[in-house]
């Protein structure tokens, strides 16, 4: 255990060794990065032609908790955690802000920070994005496997919660903001601003519908190949994931609920006490140029923040490229983007309120 | 009794000396190991529990015993749980150990550390593969669940509360399964280690004084084997009682256990004391059943 | 025909425990042939789960994905480490334990279910926190140390129910006949002990090379075992290759095991 | 439990292999119910292994084994109401000395078993061991208490494998008198494996001599001792003086060994009908005397010089060198009657009806 | 290894505890070195534990072990030169034949220690199971082989507990000679517990008896067996006939059993000086005569009925009931004389130099 004596103070920079070292330490979620046959990173292998600075790119970011739990005690007894550079969900970064446990982004590193995209220039827990540049968006919605379900697709959480063909079928993502997100909605509420008593009426409808037997269980990823192999019949699920594995299997489908969905990010985000803080915002920067981004989008099919990208991706030659730019789900139109709405930042004490809650729900 | 004579004197304490010399220096290294990664931790644990606070203000120790009282009344119900799970995951897995055991010892030959390595191989693919595996044999609509619906098992299952649907999956029913599978190499080596030492002698004083089977079994193999059966129970029910990722993969949103409550609410609740409090109840409760079980099994004295 | 039938029952009851152990091993092996047998799928996506076609490929190509092999490496050697250490300092607690009678023998005793009675976060954290506080950096040498601490107390409790079922006339004997302490224990206590022993040192190694929490919490950074990468993947789908080296390790394990045994029968043969 | 005994078995070409080794080699065995049959035979013969497949412990390769009417071959060891005293105790370790005296009572179910064991526990002069484990006996008292464990069910057919042979002789002959007792109260069939022949000699009904897995030669103590078959009879149930002869005449032999021409009455009656080559007589070693006058014409005669003299407590046994070298062993008590001096030259004699003539082995 | 034997063994005041129970009681011994000597006690004695003390095997509660001039109490047992063979054997399970008897020439780093283990195994008549393993051998192989791992190391002292007990009358009066014919050569210490008091009488420079842990007498074979100083030791060692006497002149005792009155002479040498209560005249079976005819004067006269005859081989055993109804044991070589009948009246006598006088027990 770490007891953490943190507090909203300014994150500690030490020297930046940036110039002497050219190295970067990247953290990242895995198969989140352009990948080529043999295993290498392309687009991180241009970047070290480019720069000189060479990146130890890192896929052990698995959870965000898990990979809070890990560097917490690090960062509150002021050390290197060892990384420049990692990816991290919204509301990580809100909690990472609120410990000062990430330092603001030098912009003056950063110029191609102008393409971001201008719906995401202003989020809640960061206005002006003085610590963050997000890396790739996700929407959650509803899975289901017409093998299971009887034929019938699963269009709402209320039929998810209710329909007696699902019973002990159906798995709610573990991540609150997504499941409750999606509840929210479908009462009616808006996310960016919703009560704590619309937070507990979602609950309970959940509550009841676990109490009742319906639920398989909550899950982190690994929905993803229960659904596929019918082991679970209908799941709330990132879309984006479910739309890749319909490919192979016919029986997939995923549903983007009328009364709304939730879109979240994975942001760069720089850690205090990072040795190579230059360097990491270089690869930032380097990033955020669309046409290396949409190598990467080429290749992860997730939302891009990075304005420009759609355009590089038509023009590209492999029409499997072109289809990635024609989805949907990763380039959505305005109509689908009208429907997608953001948590809100929540405050220390209503994060902590809020996820115990559910928590005691997940595991009771 | 005789006077010692001079020299007697020395030599009781020259053997007490020895007597505790090579036992300190066999225990010194596994001692290091614990006291130094183990016991140093715990402490630092032990006055987490006891701390409020959170993580945006920090946490204070304040003698918070109110730490025990709420985790116990907030999460004895999984605490049951796991304790039901782990033991009837135990008892089966005595039972399917038991005579897994004895083939290895007595009847596989010269086949016999191969048929060793295939009680471990579950290992050496990865706990993940192999409890989706799991889950690929049980599937709804598959060869097994099929079997098992037309058979009438899973009907019974059913009926005694250990599926609540028609789906094997999903399950209590499932999660004992899955407990047992992962923890039954746990039960058979030592189990087998014990068993093997069986001296084929003792059976046949038996059969000559009229035991079948079932009595030798009891009456002379069990009493026998019984440092083996403490040994294999112990590693499957301790870590089966902590164990959750069966729980999660093979069960249902109604079966948590106390394993993953400590997990959600050190990792996401971000609740250390309570978490560190709800460890220590645990790591308690486990050791006074060992310690009665230890007493009760007899083993300390048996040779 | 009563006869027959008589035989027949007489070699069922004969071979009962011999079709029971079979029928167990059966079960044992199931998820393992299903693991196999997805080694040959060629899934459409990335995810493993439903039978598509057969292939070669994952065979073939099998290091593949990026830095599975490296860990399955680091993996292996993490265990063999951990497994020998463990066992090593584990068998010689457990001759203390069990041969000598000295003050504190019981709290020892109990000392040594404690880690395995830790839920694992607790473990991992609290070793994290350790590390830190001393300054250690994480790394391998921490994952060893974690490593060797949960795996010990399962060597200690096997090898310990071992020892209690041995004879100690046969040490005496080695003792008779000019065996020093360590003579003794090499050549008479030692193969007597080895089925222990040696099931204590697979224990380990079974549990160091499945270990995911307490792992990733005393990795650090640039440090991935095979779990690690299991893990990962497993976010956006687990490899075929994984499958590979599954049936790649249980098999080379039988190998290793058959050669070892080959060479055993075979020098004593030629001592004969 | 006090039934009738029905305990009359028959082997019947029985055989027990190991791999290539043949342990026990297609023996036929008649043992009448109630008697108390012996069976002798030099270390590694195969008497344990005979045991054990009576007892069912051991499967055997070929052959059938009878109790009474019934073919018990292929009835397992706990159905067979036979007891084992085995050679090596087998203890259970885990068990205090009454449980383990008491364990079959216990399997048949028998109330009383208790004070039963503490009476078979008597027995034996263990009573106050009762609550010890069998570790903490000393050899001798281990095997008291596997005898009282096998006994103390009073099966039909009681195999005993050496079941004294940790035992001083004061309490060897006190347990044989115990036993003999048993035996003819209870009309158990005793199978008794010894290698004190005075023992097989009196306690037996009828002795067997094994030999590599057969069997030598079958029946009376005074039988065999009188009359071996063989030189290995002979030579194995105490001592013989085996010397090579050749018949001259009816009721003469000639001395055939290295310097030949001694001429010797044997009495016809010893002679077989079967063998005519290689022919030993036999005489045993107390049956000589030192002739200490003249010796009657009707009665062999040899001369010797006193190569050894040994005290053995009842008597003395010396060794006198022949004429062509070979040793010859007599026994004299120490009746007071005056003995050889070692160097002595003696004339040796016996009465010829005592002597017996044998094959070459 | 050859080297010259120093094992001359002192016990100082030697105890052993178990718990309450005294297993070995205070005893005093000096064994000289080379010698061979002979350990005799009923079953439960101490001879084990005190063989144990001596291996180094057991701690003793008290006193001292002198080897030569040092004192070994302290000493590890594989620092001793001294060899056990174990009354269990406990030969090792994992290892062939071979290997089992070339354990500790391994440990001493004997060079040709097969060539060696092989002549051992040679010499127990076992070479062609050399690379079985123990548990393939029947129990009397077992025990060859753990002779023979034993005595192939040529300790200072080697501790036979019962080391031929398991062995036909044959095969261990060949061991035995085998086990003379090295103690002579090498000048091994020999300590041997034994059941068989033959072979305690044949082979031993000195013999000890044992009793619940203490030395009850301790001489020459023929002094013990001829001049017991205990009624136990008479008893223990080969049967004696105890009659009650009373002393009423020098050379005369009367017989003071249920009926009195019988005046027998005793030789006045045979008389100890240190007891006068409770005395017993004591005569050996065998040193007693069937009177054919007149008795001496100066002989003892006591006349019975034959209640008993059995017939051991080499002699045949008689039972005759006194007058006032105690039972006498005769011994009658098989001689060719003539057998007494059950019921004959006979009357027996002695020479009165070959009884002796012992107290009461
Ligand atoms: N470990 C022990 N615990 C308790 N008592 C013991 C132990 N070992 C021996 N004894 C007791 O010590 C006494 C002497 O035993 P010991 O083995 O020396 O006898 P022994 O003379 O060798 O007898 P035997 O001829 O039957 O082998 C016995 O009464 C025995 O019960
Ligand atoms: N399990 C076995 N494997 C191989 N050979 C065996 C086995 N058991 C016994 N034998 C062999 O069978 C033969 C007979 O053994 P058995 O035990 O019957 O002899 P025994 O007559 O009882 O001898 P002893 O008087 O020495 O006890 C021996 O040569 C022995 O080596
Ligand atoms: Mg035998
Ligand atoms: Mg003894």
């Amino acid at each position: 255990g770490s007891p953490a004596q943190g507090g909203k103070t300014a994150a500690p920079a030490p020297t930046d060794l940036s110039d002497v070292d050219k190295i970067v330490n990247w953290s990242n979620w895995p198969l989140y990065m352009d990948e080529a046959d043999d295993g290498s990173y392309p687009t991180l292998q241009a970047f070290t032609k480019q720069t000189g600075i060479k990146v130890n790119y890192n896929t052990d970011y698995n959870d965000n908790e898990e990979f809070f739990a890990k560097v917490q005690p690090l960062l509150a007894a002021g050390q290197d955690t060892g990384r420049d550079l990692w990816v991290s969900t919204d509301w990580m970064v809100a909690r990472l802000i609120s410990l000062g446990y990430i330092q603001p982004l030098n912009k003056d590193n950063i110029p191609n920070a102008g393409n971001l995209q201008p719906s995401l220039q202003d989020v809640s827990y960061d206005p002006g994005r003085v610590y963050s540049l997000p890396w790739q968006g996700i929407f959650a919605g509803i899975g289901y496997n017409l093998a299971r379900t009887g034929g019938r697709k699963v269009t709402s959480m209320d039929q998810l919660l209710h329909d007696k063909q699902l019973k002990g079928k159906v798995v709610l993502l573990s991540e609150m903001r997504d499941t409750v997100g999606l509840m929210l909605m479908e009462q009616g509420k808006r996310l960016d601003n919703f009560t704590a008593d619309d937070f507990a009426a979602a609950l309970t409808v959940i509550q009841d519908a676990k109490d009742a037997g319906q639920l398989r269980g909550f899950s982190g990823n690994n929905y993803a190949d229960d659904l596929d192999k019918g082991v679970v019949a209908a799941s709330v699920v990132w879309a984006g994931d479910v739309a890749q594995m319909a490919v192979g299997n016919k029986n997939l489908g995923v549903t983007l609920p009328d009364t709304g969905f939730t879109l979240s990010y994975d942001n760069l985000v720089i850690p205090a006490m990072a040795q190579h803080k230059t360097n990491a915002e270089k690869l930032i920067n380097y990033y955020y140029n669309p046409e290396v981004m949409a190598q990467v989008t080429g290749w992860v099919n997730y939302l891009s923040p990075v304005a420009g990208v759609k355009d590089v991706l038509l023009k590209s030659s492999d029409p499997d490229v072109v289809a990635v730019a024609k989805s949907q789900l990763v380039f959505p139109d305005d109509a689908t983007m009208a429907r997608a709405q953001k948590f809100r930042a929540l405050t220390s004490e209503e994060d902590l309120s809020f996820t115990r809650q559910y928590q005691a729900l997940v595991t009771g | 009794m005789a006077f010692a004579l001079p020299g007697a004197r020395p030599r009781k304490s020259a053997k007490r000396r020895r007597g505790l010399f090579v036992p300190a220096i066999l225990l010194l290294p596994a001692l290091i190991w614990l006291v130094f990664f183990f016991v140093v931790p715990t402490i630092a644990l032990a006055s987490q529990s006891l701390q409020t606070g959170s993580i945006y203000q920090g946490f204070q120790f304040t003698w918070a015993f109110s730490n025990y009282t709420e985790a116990l009344s907030t999460y004895w119900s999984q605490m049951v749980r796991s304790f039901i799970y782990a033991a009837s995951a135990t008892v089966f897995t005595l039972a399917i150990g038991f005579p897994l055991a004895w083939f290895i010892a007595h009847r596989s030959g010269r086949f016999k550390n191969i048929v060793l390595v295939l009680v471990v191989a579950p290992f050496f693919t990865n706990f993940l593969i192999r409890t989706l595996a799991w889950q690929t044999i049980l599937v709804d609509g598959g060869f097994v669940a099929n079997v098992m619906k037309a058979t009438g098992i899973t009907g019974f299952l059913n009926w005694i509360g250990l599926v609540p649907n028609d789906s094997l999956l999903g399950s209590p029913f499932a999660v004992i399964c899955g407990l047992i599978y992962n923890f039954l190499p746990f039960m058979v080596l030592p189990l087998y280690t014990s068993v093997e030492r069986i001296d084929q002698r003792y059976l046949d004083a038996a059969a000559d004084l009229y035991s079948n089977g079932w009595n030798t079994f009891w009456k002379v193999i069990w009493p026998l084997s019984l440092p083996g059966v403490v040994a294999g129970t112990l590693l499957t029910f301790i870590p089966a009682v902590g164990d959750y990722i069966n729980a999660k993969i093979l069960g249902n949103a109604n079966t948590t256990m106390v394993g993953k409550v400590i997990e959600s609410e050190f990792l996401v609740n971000l609740n250390y004391p309570i978490a560190a409090a709800l460890s220590f109840v645990l790591m308690i409760i486990i050791i006074v059943m060992v310690s009665a079980y230890v007493r009760a099994a007899g083993t300390e004295e048996l040779v | 025909m009563g006869s027959a039938i008589s035989t027949a029952l007489r070699w069922l009851r004969k071979h009962a425990i011999i079709i029971i152990g079979l029928l167990i091993i059966a079960y044992i092996m199931l998820p393992n042939i299903v693991v196999i047998i997805f080694s040959f799928n060629q899934p459409v996506g990335r995810r493993n789960g439903i039978w598509h076609e057969f292939s070669f490929n994952a065979w073939t190509h099998i290091c593949a994905p990026a830095g599975m092999c490296d860990a399955v490496g680091l993996s292996l050697g993490i265990g063999v480490v951990a497994a020998l250490v463990a066992t090593v300092i584990g068998t010689m607690a457990a001759f203390a334990l069990v041969r000598y009678r000295f003050r504190g023998r019981g709290t020892t005793n109990l000392l040594v279910f404690f880690p395995m009675a830790t839920p694992e976060v607790v473990m991992g954290s609290s070793l994290l926190t350790l590390f830190i506080a001393v300054g250690v950096r994480s790394g391998i040498a921490t994952i060893l140390i974690a490593h060797i601490l949960f795996t010990l107390s399962f060597v200690v409790t096997t090898v310990k129910a071992r020892v209690a079922s041995m004879d100690p006339a046969l040490e005496q004997a080695a003792a008779d006949l000019y065996a020093t302490p360590s003579q003794a224990f090499w050549r008479v206590t030692f193969p007597l002990a080895a089925p222990g022993i040696a099931a204590g040192a697979l224990l380990a190694f079974a549990l160091s090379f499945d270990d995911y929490i307490v792992t990733s919490f005393n990795a650090g950074p640039s440090t991935i075992t095979f779990p690690m990468y299991i893990w990962g993947a497993a976010q956006k789908g687990v490899p075929v290759q994984v499958n590979v080296i599954g049936t790649i390790m249980f098999l080379g394990a039988i190998a290793i095991v058959a050669i070892a045994q080959g060479i055993g029968s075979r020098k004593s043969k030629v001592e004969a | 439990m006090q039934r009738i005994a029905t305990g009359e078995l028959r082997l019947v070409e029985l055989s027990r292999h190991y791999g290539d080794f043949v342990a026990v080699d297609g023996i036929d065995l008649d043992v009448p119910a109630g008697s108390f049959f012996a069976l002798l035979g030099p270390s590694g013969c195969g008497k344990t292994t005979t045991l054990r497949m009576v007892a069912g412990l051991e499967e055997p390769s070929a052959g059938r084994i009878m109790l009474g009417a019934d073919d018990i071959t292929n009835t397992r060891a706990h159905q067979r109401r036979v007891n084992t005293v085995f050679q090596s105790y087998a203890l259970f370790p885990h068990l205090s000395i009454i449980d383990n005296v008491g364990f079959g009572l216990r399997r048949l179910k028998v109330a009383d078993w208790k004070s039963k064991a503490m009476e078979a526990l008597a027995m034996v002069k263990l009573a106050d061991r009762a609550n010890q484990r069998p570790r903490q006996l000393s050899g001798g008292m281990q095997q008291r208490v596997a005898l009282a464990r096998a006994i103390v069910n009073r099966p039909e057919i009681l195999l005993l494998d050496e079941p004294l042979g940790a035992l001083d002789l004061k309490l060897r002959r006190e347990m044989q008198i115990e036993l003999k007792r048993i035996q003819s109260e209870v009309g158990i069939t005793f199978i008794h494996v010894t290698h004190d022949q005075e023992e097989a000699m009196t306690m037996a009904d009828t002795v067997a001599v094994m030999r590599d897995g057969h069997i030598e030669q079958l029946g009376a103590p005074a039988e065999l001792y009188d009359r071996p078959a063989t030189a290995f009879v002979a030579n194995f149930l105490g001592k013989s003086n085996l010397i090579p002869i050749e018949l001259i005449e009816p009721g003469v032999a000639v001395i055939t060994a290295v310097t030949p021409g001694v001429k010797i009455p044997v009495a016809p009656q010893t002679i077989p009908a079967t063998i005519s080559e290689g022919l030993h007589l036999g005489i045993r070693p107390e049956k000589v005397h030192l002739a200490s006058g003249g010796v009657q014409d009707d009665r062999p005669q040899l001369v010797g010089q006193v190569s050894d003299v040994s005290f053995t407590g009842v008597s003395t046994d010396y060794l006198v060198r022949l004429e062509w070298g070979q040793e010859f062993t007599l026994t004299q008590p120490n009746d007071g009657t005056s003995r050889a001096r070692l160097g002595e030259r003696v004339t040796l004699t016996w009465d010829p009806k005592q002597a017996f003539v044998v094959g070459a082995d």
